[in-house]
């Protein structure tokens, strides 16, 4: 694939010069501009971020199983489910995959030796951590009420809890998403290695980029919502207060013109990972490229087109509810077309299952039902009786959590070895990801039937006749805890204990696969030089053989 | 850390930083990288001129009201400082484009920041200090009671959000602006090589245009002439 | 490229079609051309005359003083994404806010009338 | 193990406890049919494909499974004719959906003519009901059956949401504006009306009933209990109380207009905009009056905001519209 072919390969890991042994002390990894330790930075931190947005979780399940409450009073309860979404959106949704496998991979995938702005790559890691600083501070000193919605004027003037100081986490995070979107925009645009023209790269940069637009076009009308909340919050002047003439719906168009787009932030980069997986394992090229191509950016702008449908009953017109309607179902289509060539792509291949792949098939089939609930809640008349309750909690449960989180679990376990230079014991992995994929079905599907029923979204104690379903889904909870644990401490595990992996043990196919692992700082010896098409799996052993 | 390991590989001028190729690589990557940023900025101050659009139609004559209590003539004066400070700023780009002494960079760049703070002197002393004066300043400092008083507030709840953000991205290319100064007289801009100048210069520019509709849009609503309709 | 050189006279001249510019609008706001309204929505002819021209002058700096003109394909690309998305949210805000005060009409039913007969 | 006890655990409660579970909610109101209708074609849909897509993975999984280390699949070109296919079915199905809930939802949203009024006022953290006849309740709603009946509401303080699943009715009930939303109920009992956007602490408690009643019940049930005035009667107390009075004379000879013959109809307002005068409008003329001034009248009207309370202000807007009907006596 490419000239950058050398004898390193047999060096042993451990005496060759990497990125991680390249120096040492905690000094050279806080002020590295290395875009492989900014990636293991941002994995650090956005797992300490997820275990406790998801520690959250657990004390809310165990508070449901109960219909007057088992655990806490309202006022935690609610102070839970803000947490829980302020931490799990902002602090590890949005920057899992763009933030960890993006930074490790976007240079290396396209054959660079960094980032284009390195430095602002790590001033995007401080900014977000000040930003997690702040909404940590927030929740320890009393936390949040407002969910994570921030909805006006019950957000601006009425509740009694730590607005502020979690709504300027929030705006100061956005600005690491805005900056790793346009170092991301511009290092795809200028520093391809010669011959890596846009039709060869891997569909995981396409992924990036549409993310990316997303990032750079939608994070700074959030961050001007959240702003004017502070300052109605502080100065009471009415910008969404009704009683001196504002409009608390104008916010809710704010925030949804971002937060609607985030939740392409949080699905794109993981169908890009989905891509890389399911063409590797099953030894093919992709179906269809430039369909799943195009589809990405597809996704990426029709997503700024359907905000309206999370306002569908709260006062906004019918007639923009019968626009965004419309729209909403067209980005049904672009997300179907990804998941038929996903399927294709098997087809006649030669199929392996380790454990990236379990994650990734189970992707498919988990994103697949989430999308296709995702059509109840773009139809009108359906939507009404829906939004608010349970439903709408499994759907985005189903993308974010089935979709968004299974792709970055797949993604981490298929590049964890070239990260670390480690392989992890992958009986346990794919335990791991059967764990994982039962307890997560176990713990939502129940929440779709809730939600039909009528059981409104947080509600800390509820009428007794919704108690089986909410049990199902705690117990499920449970299961589903303990998937995401075992991988932590394999993985962990794996860094000091793991075999040595080799540069390419998957035998997959890709610029990054072709460089030592871990990788040395300056990711090639050679720029190389590019001749073929992404997923060349089939021509490739012919050459080679 | 492999910096100087790569400059020697690739026998670049020191400007070159190691993860580009090649000088022309560097400067697109970082124009693009600006004009990325100020669409970033479209949308950031978007987000308030979408905020502003849907309050002037719901309360027209109220804003009509505020509107002619800001004086005009401040605003179009500002409106000129800033397009002087636009030329100075292009003809500061032009000297180090075109090779001139580092004396015509500076001295362009500093009759920049001279109009820059005119600018801000003329916002700062002459307006908001009477705005304050009259009570017109929400959250603060509103006394005002005449009539549509709640769209007033709202009105210049928006001019001074607007007029502040707008003031801070003024001071930050002042900031830019000082250190381009530094920078000029260190002799850092040559014909080749004046990428950070014509970066800020677009930033500065940005920040022109916010002001040539904030202009309209806060100072000459509904026109300025009798009541309003 | 970016190394497209801009003669100072037309710097110059871009300079003062600002300033004229900014005169006229400024002049603008003291004539009354009132109102038109049609339907629902109601044009001020002021607002519609100083966006105008504030558009222009706009265009002028974009073009000129920020190279616009003599730019990549790339760079125009990323100029009018920026606005083209300005303009996604503030029409599809607009659909909804604007339209918010038909429902109280009894004939802004009949508007919809062709969803409920086909 | 873990996965054992999870399935065991999983089967009993399948066995056990599903049987209790309703697969769907109660279905009392006209539009409860259609919005099910829907939601089960949608659920048909979903469930087609999803079988698909599995039975397709797994299909391929198993029959395509790697064999050897060594093995070639064979090199396989996109497919246009095929991405045309599944390209165009997702869309047509997309197309035919928004136009069925589309029209769904029309006809949900546009309350009869002749629907009787009843007016909600959401407050942290409870329901305030009123009926035309007077009659006042706490979280409680009692409604005639099979007649149509229009909620109009309004909150004293954040966003909330009048959710009543077994009738498939939501909508938001904003501070500072009036929502609506209706149903004809089909089937007696009593149904949850829950708060179905967070507002706050209390927000799972902001629960109630709807009780559902024979027209002859809901009639005994109305005139029962101590005598009411009517919400318009008690707004003409309260109008002459806040002296709105002294200015809207009705003989037009005050500092404000008649509002004799007023409402319901358009009226052309000092700028120029022509409005319908309707609850909305008569709101925004009790708490911004100056937004809309009638021509020909001085803008003297003084703001009521904070002195009267939504209910108050709904009493007034009875009042206003009960002498709608009556003739206009001039200019």
């Amino acid at each position: 694939m490419s000239t950058a072919v050398a004898d390193i390969h047999e060096v042993p890991a451990e005496s060759r010069v990497n990125y991680l042994n390249a120096s040492y002390g905690i000094k050279s990894w806080l002020f590295t501009t290395d875009h492989k330790r900014i990636a293991l930075l941002y994995l650090a931190s956005i797992t300490f971020m997820f275990f406790i947005g998801g520690a959250a979780a657990v004390l809310m399940r165990i508070h449901l199983i109960e219909p007057q409450g088992a655990l806490v009073q309202p006022e935690t309860y609610n102070k839970l489910f803000s947490m829980h979404g302020v931490v799990m959106v902002f602090f590890f949704l949005v920057p899992s995959i763009p933030a960890t496998l993006g930074n490790f991979l976007v240079p290396m995938m396209i054959g660079a030796r960094d980032l284009a702005f390195p430095k602002l790559n790590l001033i995007s890691w401080y900014i977000y951590i000040t930003g997690a600083i702040f909404t940590l501070y927030a929740m320890i000193s009393g936390g949040v009420d407002t969910g994570w919605t921030f909805y006006t004027p019950f957000s601006s003037l009425y509740s009694q809890t730590h607005v502020i100081a979690t709504a300027l986490g929030v705006f100061i995070t956005g600005f690491s998403s805005i900056l790793t979107g346009l170092n991301f925009i511009v290092t795809i645009h200028k520093m391809r290695a010669p011959g890596m023209t846009w039709f060869r790269l891997p569909l995981f940069i396409w992924a990036m980029y549409a993310t990316s637009v997303i990032f750079i076009l939608g994070t700074p009308v959030v961050a001007i919502a959240i702003f004017l909340v502070g300052l109605e919050r502080i100065f009471h002047v009415g910008i969404f207060d009704p009683a001196v003439g504002g409009d608390p719906l104008l916010f809710q168009h704010l925030f949804w013109f971002y937060s609607h787009p985030a939740v392409y932030i949080m699905i794109l980069p993981a169908m890009g990972v989905i891509s890389e997986l399911v063409t590797c394992f099953s030894k093919k090229r992709i179906f269809g490229y430039s369909i799943v191509a195009f589809s990405s950016m597809a996704i990426a702008i029709i997503s700024f087109l359907v905000w309206g449908h999370h306002m569908f009953v709260t006062g906004q017109s019918v007639y923009a509810g019968l626009i965004f309607s419309a729209l909403s179902f067209l980005v049904a289509i672009p997300s179907a077309i990804k998941v038929f060539n996903w399927t294709s792509t098997l087809y006649r291949g030669s199929i392996s299952y380790e454990a990236p792949m379990l994650y990734a098939l189970g992707f498919i089939g988990l994103f697949t039902m989430g999308g296709l609930t995702g059509l109840f809640l773009a139809s009108l008349a359906t939507d009404v009786h829906l939004n608010g309750t349970y439903f709408i909690v499994a759907h985005f449960h189903y993308i974010m959590v089935g979709g968004a989180v299974m792709g970055y679990l797949g993604g981490i376990h298929f590049w964890w070895p070239k990260i670390t230079g480690r392989l992890y014991p992958d009986a346990w992995a794919r335990f791991a990801a059967l764990v994982v994929f039962v307890g997560f079905n176990l713990t939502f599907f129940p929440q779709f039937m809730l939600g039909y029923l009528g059981m409104p979204r947080r509600y800390a104690v509820y009428p007794d006749e919704f108690q089986v379903l909410n049990v199902m889904s705690s117990a499920g909870a449970s299961i589903l805890g303990v998937g995401y644990l075992i991988p932590l401490i394999y993985l962990v595990w794996s860094m000091r204990y793991g075999p040595a992996a080799g540069p390419n043990p998957w035998g997959a196919r890709g610029l990054e696969w072709e460089t030592p692992s871990p990788p040395p700082t300056e990711n090639f010896e050679e720029i190389p030089v590019v001749t073929e098409e992404a997923y060349n799996y089939t021509g490739a052993r012919q050459t080679a053989g | 850390m492999s910096e100087h390991s790569a400059q020697m590989v690739h026998g670049h001028s020191p400007a070159l930083v190691h993860q580009f190729e090649t000088e022309d690589q560097q400067r697109e990557a970082g124009s693009l990288g600006m004009w990325l940023f100020l669409a970033t900025e479209v949308m950031f101050f978007g987000g308030v001129f979408m905020a502003y659009i849907v309050y002037r139609a719901l309360h027209l004559p109220d804003f009509i009201q505020g509107s002619h209590m800001l004086d005009v003539k401040f605003g179009a004066a500002n409106t000129a400082v800033l397009i002087c400070s636009s030329l100075t700023m292009a003809l500061a780009i032009h000297a180090a484009q075109t090779g001139k002494s580092k004396s015509t960079i500076i001295t362009y760049l500093i009759l920049t920041m001279i109009l820059g703070a005119a600018f801000l002197g003329i916002k700062f002393t002459f307006e908001w200090t009477s705005d304050w004066r009259e009570g017109l300043v929400p959250g603060f400092h509103f006394t005002y009671g005449g009539p549509y008083a709640s769209g007033v507030q709202l009105f210049f709840c928006f001019y001074f959000f607007m007029t502040g953000l707008h003031a801070l991205h003024m001071i930050t290319g002042l900031g830019l602006l000082t250190t381009l100064t530094v920078m000029a007289s260190r002799g850092r801009f040559r014909a080749e090589y004046f990428a950070p100048l014509e970066n800020s210069g677009l930033y500065w520019h940005f920040v022109d245009i916010v002001w040539i509709f904030l202009f309209p849009l806060l100072y000459l609503i509904g026109g300025r002439f009798g009541g309003g309709h | 490229m970016s190394g497209h050189i801009v003669p100072v006279k037309i710097y110059v001249a871009v300079f003062f079609s600002l300033l004229i510019l900014t005169g006229l609008t400024t002049f603008a706001a003291y004539i009354d051309m009132g109102m038109t309204h049609i339907g629902h929505f109601t044009i001020d002819w002021n607002t519609v005359v100083a966006l105008a021209i504030a558009v222009t002058k706009m265009l002028l700096v974009v073009l000129f003083f920020m190279h616009v003109k003599y730019s990549p394909g790339l760079t125009r690309l990323v100029v009018v994404a920026g606005f083209f998305w300005l303009a996604i949210m503030v029409a599809l805000t607009l659909s909804d806010e604007l339209t918010r005060g038909w429902e109280g009409h009894p004939k802004a039913w009949s508007t919809l009338l062709p969803f409920l007969h086909f | 193990m873990m996965q054992a006890g999870a399935a065991s655990f999983g089967l009993s409660l399948t066995a056990g406890l599903f049987a209790p579970i309703p697969i769907r909610p109660p279905a009392a109101s006209t539009i409860a049919e259609g919005v099910d209708k829907l939601h089960f074609t949608l659920t048909g849909i979903t469930l087609f494909f999803t079988v698909i897509i599995f039975s397709t993975i797994f299909y391929f999984m198993i029959k395509y499974r790697r064999r050897s280390e060594d093995e070639v699949p064979p090199e396989i070109e996109k497919n246009l004719p095929l991405e045309i296919v599944w390209t165009a079915i997702p869309t047509l199905i997309c197309f035919v959906l928004f136009f069925w809930s589309a029209r769904l939802y029309i006809r949900n949203a546009r309350p009869p003519n002749a629907s009787t009024e009843i007016f909600v006022v959401g407050k942290q953290w409870m329901w305030h009901l009123q009926h035309p006849e007077g009659v006042r309740e706490i979280n409680e709603l009692h409604v005639p059956l099979n007649t149509p009946i229009k909620l109009t509401m309004t909150s004293e303080d954040v966003i909330h949401d009048f959710y009543i699943p077994a009738f498939r009715v939501k909508k938001d009930v904003l501070p500072g504006r009036y929502t609506s939303l209706w149903f004809q109920a089909t089937k007696s009992g009593t149904y949850h009306i829950f708060c179905g956007q967070y507002c706050g602490e209390g927000h799972a408690n902001m629960i109630g009933w709807v009780f559902v009643m024979e027209p002859s019940d809901y009639a005994a049930w109305l005139s029962g209990g101590a005598s009411h005035e009517s919400m318009a009667q008690a707004g003409e107390r309260l109008f002459t109380q806040l002296g709105c009075v002294t200015c809207h004379v009705a003989d037009n000879t005050g500092r404000g207009p008649s509002l004799i013959g007023l409402y319901g109809k358009p009226e052309k307002l000092r700028s120029g905009e022509t409005r319908i005068v309707d609850e909305a409008l008569v709101r925004q003329a009790i708490v911004f009056p100056n937004s809309v001034i009638l021509p020909n009248y001085p803008p003297v009207m003084p703001t009521f905001q904070g002195q009267i309370n939504e209910e108050q202000v709904l009493q007034l807007i009875a009042y206003v519209k009960s002498l709608g009907t009556q003739e206009r006596t001039g200019k």
